[in-house]
């Protein structure tokens, strides 16, 4: 399932004294099966942007099209559930979604609203703890019993029990520790190789973006500034530094390296990538 | 030592109140004819009651009926309001606070009866005879909508608050 | 705007009460100048007036017919059954339909004269001497600036949840109204959760920069009484005058 | 040198809890304008080692001693010990009292009844410092979660305390608002000669610590300079914090069957050893 947007804008309360425009002349194409990072400050429309892709905001001009359904601004709010359930959403802290008694019930809440059977739902829910990576004997207690890490995978186990095509994390890992991290990134790479989602992550850690991303979009202002490949995007550290975004630590450092007279073709995203470039530059025993 | 029970009973309640405010000016079903709308206010302030008890029911109750009328821009019946929902809410709490579900739906719909005349005494004395009695369906829908609301969240809230 | 919001906000209910005074066309026609003055010295535009009557027309125009249609009384001109038009009928009906007017406008322009915060400081002015009965005065005040205070981030919370249950598949506005209802649990719970959540926080960051009641507190906000303020309040006395000697 | 917090035999165990104690037979001794960072996974009792010393925590006599500035903590100076230490808690929202920026700032002063004049001194000083002046009339809903955080160290400094606590203050913000808050500590903690406490996941705010301890499910496992503990490289991870870079690639070199230096280097001094090597070609 191809999303594409063409032309799109998007102004919050447009025609109000309020109106405030959250995004300008989007085109953009994410590809079925790809795994696209988006980055950028706070207020730089990134989580405008994935907003559209399950219809949650309408652009106020341009096209959304997500598979075969096309968004205009005048899409009628009905019928969009089938496009909800194809496209997962996990948006930021999704552990404050939960309200359910029960963890079982809870992942089960999403497929009843979209016309699973109480039955199909409760397997489901029990598969998706497994798959997110959480004990069984979870399933019939409180939500709310449960560590903080241990909620947010619930939520996730929630989205996912939709049997989405498409899955957009906001930040899936923000307050975390580290391993909390690794082991939901862990996750998230493991439903892209393996169940084959597509996959849209809304990201601040750019180790994150070289290591798992096939596709990376720099949003500044409401509009996209960059598109491409990681390895495309990042060889220009002074252009990201210079807004404030950074670049993956491998990069950072192999750019100091290439100042000190090192020589790099391209600048690499990865300790283990730069470690290949530099051993033919070091004395061997 | 010393623990912040003292603290949470001011800073608990603000809580309750502002969210209060946010229930009531984001659900609104309009009701054609009357008084425009209807909102879920009382769910909020029926939800403080049976779970934390009269005193909150009565601050929040009293407080968010207050402020709602002073930002919706319905500042005459301010003073009114926080008689009559503070009422509300005490009565509520006094009666429906940790007794048997019996008992808590007889408590709203105690609490439900004092919102309906509250306000028909209001109108009645600040306009006529007329906007009181065409308020009284509406406020009602209004409290029964809260009423209904309430319940389910009262029983689903006591794992969550650890109550 | 300029004034005091203590002023303000007694002035108003004072104003509600001395709208009761008014039984005659020459007492509504005072009140009426005396509102439209106040309107004038807001320098508000009277759109927003307007606007603040618009949600009730049709219960005034309903109660101001009843009125006009079922009071009997002085010259009959018109009746047919139980329907009588009469002299009484219509001027009772322009009456009620003055103090809906007048009490809205008023109400109005509380409202967008007055900061929701600054009503916080108001208050706490106000009922000080409660404090005599051991009243909690600093407290009230304080629940009621902190709320006040966590309104907007409860909104931006509200519509976060709001579209995390959409994408889950929850419709919220659809439906009739026991399904709209039924809509708001998922919504509701995780609200007050999160609002239980933030106060246990809220209650420890508190204490941990000193709170220890309203005892011993002193105050960083003022009001300020201004000469405008004490100009007002005679301006309101003096109309209490006239409307008591105009009264019928 | 003087011990500015002294912790003795520290136990705690919350109410209602079964298994091991939130805490088990701390002790800890912290010197006058030190910074040290506590690290150890979700659950190893660092936030409530945090809340024990500032007395937010319900303690009973047989917990143990808790020093500050050479007060015992007890129930009766629990306030003056509050005065000497300011928190910095996780989630910006849920610490700002004020409904502006400059009423949250004034909040802990008109808790200790500072007369208003003195109010409006200190907090226009402490908001220059946190460089918040210009956003003293604004609403916490428009500010980003690193003002928000500014904001309520601006509300601490006023009260002109001798220590600061970080509890996971710059988890929940983004790199830009994390850089702010550190650079804010740093500076303030130079100026006025601060002891700052740090309670973190995040490498770069424990790699400013002068000392890093391990705490372990309610214990003190380790303590040591952060040249020391970060050598534990892929340790850390399970310790809660990530692996420094310079650590992540000299593993890196020593998969590609180099040999690395066994000592942590920074990585001004990764740079430094690399390019001597790559001289002697």
């Amino acid at each position: 399932m191809d999303i594409t947007f063409k032309d799109v804008d998007y102004t919050y309360q447009a025609g109000t004294p309020f109106e405030s425009q959250a995004l300008h002349d989007i085109n953009l194409t994410i590809a079925d099966h790809s795994f696209t990072a988006i980055i950028g400050h706070t207020g730089s429309g990134k989580s405008t942007l994935v907003q559209h892709l399950n219809a949650l905001l309408k652009p106020t001009s341009g096209t959304v099209t997500i598979g075969e359904r096309k968004i205009t601004p005048e899409t009628n709010n009905k019928h969009l559930k089938p496009l909800r359930q194809k496209v997962g959403m996990v948006f930021q802290f999704p552990e404050s979604q939960l309200f359910e008694e029960t963890v079982a019930k809870d992942i089960a809440f999403g497929p009843m609203n979209f016309g699973m059977s109480a039955e199909d739902a409760a397997k489901k829910a029990a598969e998706m703890l497994n798959l997110v990576g959480l004990p069984a004997d979870l399933l019939e207690r409180s939500p709310f019993d449960l560590s903080g890490g241990q909620m947010r995978r619930v939520a996730i186990a929630g989205v996912l029990a939709m049997t989405p095509e498409v899955l957009v994390l906001d930040e899936p890992t923000a307050g975390l520790d580290p391993a909390g991290r690794r082991e939901i990134m862990g996750m998230v790479t493991q439903l892209h190789e393996k169940q084959h989602l597509t996959v849209i992550l809304i990201t601040h850690h750019m180790e994150d973006v070289a290591s798992y991303a096939d596709h990376v979009v720099v949003m500044e202002h409401g509009t996209i500034a960059k598109v491409g490949k990681p390895s495309d995007v990042f060889q220009d550290v002074a252009w990201l530094q210079e807004r404030q975004l950074g670049v993956p630590e491998t990069t950072e450092f192999a750019a100091r390296l290439q100042k000190q007279g090192f020589h790099f073709d391209r600048l690499p995203l990865t300790e283990v990538e730069l470690a290949a470039a530099l051993l033919p530059q070091l004395p061997r025993e | 030592m010393q623990t912040n029970q003292l603290t949470k009973r001011v800073v608990l309640p603000a809580l309750l109140i502002a969210l209060n405010v946010v229930i009531a000016r984001f659900f609104i079903i309009p009701v054609p004819m009357t008084h425009g709308n209807i909102n879920l206010c009382d769910a909020g302030i029926f939800v403080a009651a049976l779970l934390y008890g009269r005193r909150t029911g009565l601050i929040v109750g009293g407080l968010s009926g207050f402020l709602l009328d002073l930002i919706s821009g319905y500042s005459q019946y301010m003073v009114f309001s926080l008689v009559v929902h503070g009422l509300e809410g005490f009565i509520v709490g006094w009666i429906g606070y940790q007794a048997s579900r019996k008992i808590q739906i007889s408590a709203l719909f105690i609490g439900g009866l004092i919102v309906i005349a509250g306000y028909f005494l209001t109108d009645t004395l600040l306009y006529s005879l007329t906007p009181g009695l065409v308020g009284i369906p509406t406020n009602a829908l209004q409290v029964l909508a809260g009423a209904v609301v309430a319940l389910p969240l009262t029983i689903k809230l006591r794992q969550p608050l650890k109550l | 705007h300029r004034l005091d919001p203590r002023s303000k906000l007694l002035l108003s209910f004072y104003y509600i009460g001395i709208i009761f005074l008014a039984n005659n066309w020459q007492t509504y026609l005072v009140l009426f100048l005396f509102t439209i003055l106040a309107v004038r010295l807001s320098e508000i535009k009277m759109s927003f007036f307007i606007r603040g009557v618009r949600p009730l027309i049709w219960l005034i125009l309903f109660t101001v017919l009843l009125q006009v249609f079922f009071t009997r009384g002085g010259t009959t001109y018109w009746s047919w059954g139980p329907i009588v038009l009469s002299q009484f009928g219509i001027v009772n009906g322009i009456y009620i339909f003055m103090r809906f007017v007048l009490i809205i406008f008023m109400s109005t322009l509380l409202t967008l004269t007055t900061p929701p915060l600054s009503l916080a400081d108001a208050i706490e002015a106000i009922l000080k001497p409660l404090r005599v009965v051991h009243f909690p005065v600093y407290e009230v005040a304080l629940m009621l600036s902190i709320a006040l205070r966590f309104v907007p981030t409860l909104m931006d919370e509200t519509e976060k949840i709001m579209n995390a249950q959409r994408a889950r598949g929850v419709d919220f506005g659809e439906g009739n109204l026991f399904q709209q209802m039924r809509a708001v649990v998922p919504l509701l719970i995780p609200l007050f959760v999160s609002s239980f959540n933030r106060a246990e926080d809220l209650a420890t960051a508190m204490e941990a920069r000193g709170y220890q009641g309203g005892e011993g507190r002193s105050k960083y906000r003022v009001l300020v009484w201004h000469a405008i303020d004490s100009w007002s309040v005679v301006g309101f006395a003096i109309l209490t005058v006239i409307l008591i000697w105009l009264r019928a | 040198m003087t011990k500015i917090i002294e912790v003795e035999h520290l136990n705690f165990r919350y109410p209602q809890t079964e298994g091991r104690p939130a805490l088990n037979d701390v002790n800890l001794t912290i010197e006058q304008g030190e910074w040290v960072a506590i690290i150890g996974h979700n659950g190893s009792g660092k936030s409530t080692l945090a809340k024990s010393l500032d007395g937010l925590l319900p303690l009973t006599p047989d917990s143990g001693t808790i020093r500050v500035a050479g007060i015992t903590l007890s129930e009766d100076n629990v306030w003056n010990i509050r005065r000497q230490i300011g928190m910095v808690f996780q989630n910006p929202d849920n610490q700002f009292v004020g409904a502006t920026v400059e009423d949250d700032v004034a909040f802990g002063l008109e808790n200790i009844g500072l007369p208003r004049e003195e109010m409006l001194t200190r907090v226009h000083a402490a908001l220059k410092r946190v460089r918040m002046l210009e956003f003293a009339d604004r609403e916490p809903a428009r500010l980003s979660g690193g003002q928000k955080q500014r904001v309520a160290i601006a509300g601490i400094i006023a009260l002109q305390p001798q220590i600061i606590i970080l509890d996971e203050s710059t988890s929940m913000l983004d790199p830009t608002g994390r850089i702010e808050v550190l650079e804010t500590v740093r500076e303030l903690k130079e100026q006025a000669n601060l002891t700052v406490i740090s309670i973190t996941h995040d490498i770069d705010e424990a790699a400013n610590a002068n000392r890093i301890i391990i705490l372990d499910d309610g214990e003190i496992k380790e303590s040591g300079t952060p040249a020391e503990i970060f050598q534990y490289g892929e340790r850390l991870i399970e310790l809660g914090l990530d692996v420094p870079y310079a650590e992540r690639l000299k593993a890196a070199l020593r998969r590609q069957n180099l040999v690395v230096p066994q000592q942590y280097l920074t990585e001004e001094g990764l740079v430094d050893w690399l390019w001597t090597l790559h001289s002697k070609m």
